[in-house]
């Protein structure tokens, strides 16, 4: 796929780091307000699959290549199993929160409904390790399914 | 010593969880070497098998266990259950020996049989993806959970069948099996959804308890519909088994050995819907679906062996002959259900003559399809392997060369067939007696099915291994030590099953047979409050 | 009967989705059914956890006490979503290889089944 | 009209009518039966997660083990799509 004209690269690149920065946004407070991991993350994949289209399938494959991405991918899916692991070493249990209520960074369970930005334990880094995953993840689909019909496009 | 005490207690969560982490690790592990990945997987199977034992004695020994995950608090909270929980009773971990068998199997087979091709980093990814998978139906005791340990199979095995991309049949077969799949999976997810809205649980033995209490609604009925079928259509039983023998034909041979125990693993997720869950309800005198299991099971088996006969590919004839051995197990809890209802409604599945030999009979069935159909795979993939030919009008002439291949052929194809001394004559046994007493008929066509059966065998015996040699299969050799030592292990179990079948089935068959009829069991936890 | 509004549009999508996968010969179509099958299914759940005049389970800016719909159908239903997408982008790479193949995506012009 | 058509038409239709009168049997919309486990997580999600979002807390606490399911199955996409659009030489 060939990129699009200036004037869609320009608006690509500029709403780019918008869409990035909202999706961190969903992703960080998922725990708090409507979002959370999976959300972030395909609202960040769609700002890169926007890049993808603007710039062309091949400029993004010059930058990064899609054995990268199935790389972070499994950094992002060991960090959730890791954390459901280690809550057999400190929660007795696989999948447990073992990091709510333990004061110190994580803060105590609030009385009264009002729970901030650190006090869901394993919950923020479980959306972050989710988030990660969605983002390399749906993005690497999208960019191999386009490589794979460009280089149809080539050969007939 | 303190940490591996640790590690069995937490031994329900470790079996799908190290699996999933070879997964994840499987990626990263391939960038440094090939040869190191394909041990990796082996190990991770190895160490996920050693768990499965070790949980099969611990289960056999001391009654069904529960799992709870997220929490060390109590498990009935509210009198409802909040979390997932995996439940492993004498029939789940039956299931999952049998699941872990094969998909150690089919890892140790895969690494001389796969080496030449590429992808293989996805391939090993998959495999054990598709083998958590499994083994979460197999273990698990939330409906929800079961729906999406259905999909993580369905997707990998689906994208395994389509391994060689260069075929168009495989990818029609992939494209084929995903299809069908996800149509079953999401009436699947309806049933469940409609479950849930009525009882506010997830929780199968919950929601068996809810349903044994209010009685058998409209709703209740028409999820139970959309349950069996959809399980029944992803076990491959007729009128839609028009899948499996593509998936099974065109998919690698090791995968084909998987996707058995993956259409297993549907099979129980049907027995624990309509025994368990249902359990209550189901067994009255006016809901019979006895009959209608016997009469699937009975054209499941025609159509396979019928099919079976005017296949001219390997691996299809060996699909074809699957199918007809899925009838079997049809045919078996079926009877096993009708004898209760025909019977005067005093009497239940424990107390009726004949009613617990079928059910014996059926789940030792589920093994031994497994082992010995899976044989014949690999039987024919070595073939596949060693002469890049499927066809048997153009094979001929193999057992001059292939020795150990033609035995475990040979193993195969009497075990298939019922004779003995092997396993299958075993559990075909029990099933001839059961269904006699129902009525003769059926036990006559199942032993006419198990004969053209064996005629079918002796045929393609002829025509791969006997006969004249061919010249253009003087060089072929023996197939790699690793692929033999994989066919060993699986001829190994059906003969030592073939010779010591009592012992068996009373440390194995009978007991995951009582869980299977007495949902008591299994709810045991839920009203005992633990 | 009226209140029953939204389940009926429930089971429009789900029969509008096994029209599509049943009669439709284009696979893309049938992929199309698929989706619109799944979508009801989603709705299904969505709507099984509502409860009248009630707000989504969120207590950030709410007071403690107010009715809240169910949170267990929206958080099956997000994962749902998921696995629709999953396995929406496996069929999808099924079919560009068998566009490959055959350079159709017509039921009648792929492979015809040989036994 | 052929043999297959007829048999996908009486399938649906039977599809539909059990589904309509399903539909028509539920609980009215917006007032649910039963509240058992619901009304639990709504009443003790912050006390138990420190989460204000209910549906995260049961998405990666009390039903976290779903959602690991759910991250494996997009990672089987990812593998499954990446594995047949690899290249079949080596």
């Amino acid at each position: 796929m060939k990129g699009m004209s200036t004037i869609v690269k320009t608006i690509a690149n500029i709403s780019f780091p918008i869409i990035t920065i909202y999706g961190l946004y969903i992703i960080a407070h998922g725990h708090l307000t409507p979002g959370g991991g999976f959300q972030g993350g395909a609202i960040v994949a769609s700002g890169l699959a926007l890049i993808a289209v603007a710039h062309g399938s091949s400029w993004i494959e010059s930058k990064i290549k899609e054995h990268d991405l199935s790389l972070f991918e499994s950094l992002g899916a060991l960090a959730f199993i890791g954390l459901a692991f280690f809550g057999i070493i400190f929660g007795g249990v696989f999948f447990s929160n073992f990091l709510v209520d333990t004061s110190m960074l994580f803060g105590n369970i609030p009385v009264g409904g009002a729970a901030d930005i650190n006090t869901g334990g394993t919950l923020p880094l479980m959306n972050f390790a989710v988030g990660l995953k969605v983002i390399v993840g749906l993005f690497a689909i999208v960019l191999v399914m386009a490589l794979a019909t460009h280089k149809k496009e080539d050969s007939s | 010593m303190n940490i591996i005490d640790m590690l069995l207690a937490h031994a329900p969560a470790l079996i799908i969880a190290i699996p999933l982490l070879g997964a994840f690790l499987t990626p990263l592990i391939s960038r440094v070497s090939d040869k190191g990945r394909n041990i990796f997987a082996i190990i991770i199977l190895g160490i996920t098998a050693l768990f499965v034992f070790y949980l099969a004695s611990d289960v056999l020994a001391n009654g069904p266990i529960t799992y709870v995950f997220g929490s060390t608090a109590e498990t009935v909270q509210s009198s409802t259950v909040i979390r997932i929980l995996f439940e492993i009773d004498a029939l789940s971990i039956f299931m999952a020996i049998i699941g872990i068998i094969l998909a150690f199997v089919a890892v140790l087979y895969s690494y001389a049989f796969m080496e030449k091709n590429t992808g293989l980093d996805k391939y090993y990814t998959l495999l054990l993806l598709m083998t958590t998978g499994m083994l979460g139906m197999m273990l698990t005791g939330d409906m929800f959970n079961f729906f999406v340990f259905l999909e993580i199979t369905s997707i990998a095995s689906a994208a395994l069948v389509a391994f060689w991309t260069n075929k168009s049949k495989a990818v029609e077969a992939g494209f084929k099996y995903i299809v069908i799949s996800t149509v079953g999976a999401l009436f699947v997810l309806f049933a469940i959804a409609l479950l849930y809205g009525q009882y506010d649980a997830l929780n199968m033995a919950k929601i068996a308890q809810n349903l044994g209490l209010s009685g058998f609604t409209f709703l209740d009925k028409i999820a139970l519909v959309l349950l069996i079928a959809a399980l029944a259509m992803k076990g491959g039983l007729a009128p839609m088994h028009m899948w499996l023998p593509d998936a099974y034909g065109r998919a690698p041979a090791s995968i084909s050995l998987l996707l058995v125990g993956a259409t297993q693993a549907s099979l129980y997720g049907l027995f624990r819907i309509v025994f368990t869950v249902y359990g209550d309800v189901i067994s009255l005198p006016t809901v019979s679906i006895g009959w209608i299991l016997v009469l699937l099971g009975i054209i499941t088996m025609l159509i396979g062996v019928v099919m079976a006969i005017i296949q001219t590919e390997f691996k299809r004839l060996i699909a074809y002959s699957a199918v007809a051995e899925l009838g079997y197990m049809a045919l078996a809890i079926g009877t096993g259900l009708t004898i209760v209802a025909n019977a005067d409604p005093t009497i239940t599945l424990q107390t009726a003559p004949f009613a617990m030999k079928a059910i014996i009979g059926g789940l030792f069935h589920v093994i031994n399809d497994a082992l010995d159909v899976g044989l014949l795979f690999l039987v024919a993939g070595a073939v596949y392997y060693a002469t890049k030919e499927t066809s048997l009008n153009r094979l001929g002439g193999l057992a001059r060369n292939m020795k150990y291949t033609t035995v475990f052929f040979i193993i195969g194809l009497l075990a298939v067939s019922g004779l003995p001394p092997f396993n299958g004559f075993a559990s075909k046994l029990l099933i001839y007696e059961s269904t006699y007493q129902l009525n003769p008929i059926l036990s006559i066509v199942a032993i006419l099915s198990s004969i053209l059966l064996l005629a079918i065998f002796v045929k393609v015996l002829h025509a791969v291994f006997l006969g004249p040699a061919l010249p253009k299969f003087e060089s072929v050799r023996e197939v790699p030590k690793s692929m033999l030592v994989a066919m060993a292990i699986i001829a190994g179990i059906i003969i030592i099953f073939g010779l010591f079948p009592n012992l068996v089935v009373s440390n194995l068959i009978e007991p995951a047979a009582n869980a299977l009829v007495n949902n008591n069991s299994y709810l045991q936890w839920l009203t005992g409050g633990i | 009967m009226i209140a029953n509004i939204p389940y009926l549009a429930v089971a429009g999508l789900i029969i509008i989705g096994l029209y599509t996968i049943l009669f439709k010969k284009n696979l893309i179509k049938m992929v199309i059914g698929i989706t619109i099958l799944e979508s009801g299914v989603n709705l299904f759940l969505i709507t099984l956890g509502y409860r009248l005049g009630s707000i989504a389970p969120i207590f950030t800016g709410n007071s403690e006490d107010a009715l809240m719909s169910y949170p267990v159908p929206q958080a099956l239903t997000l994962t749902s979503i998921v696995i629709g997408v999953a396995v929406l982008a496996l069929m999808l790479s099924l079919i560009i290889h068998i566009y490959r193949h055959h350079g159709s995506l017509h039921v009648s012009k792929i492979g015809g089944d040989d036994q | 009209m052929n043999r297959r058509n007829m048999l996908a038409a009486a399938f649906l239709t039977i599809v539909s009518v059990f589904l309509l009168l399903g539909m028509l049997l539920i609980h009215p919309f917006g007032s649910p039966t039963s509240q058992a486990m619901d009304q639990y997580i709504i009443d003790n999600t912050v006390e138990e997660t420190g989460a204000n979002n209910g549906v995260t807390s049961v998405v990666f606490d009390y039903r976290g083990f779903d959602t690991l399911g759910e991250a494996t199955v997009l990672f089987t996409a990812v593998a499954s799509v990446v594995m047949l659009f690899r290249r079949l030489k080596k």
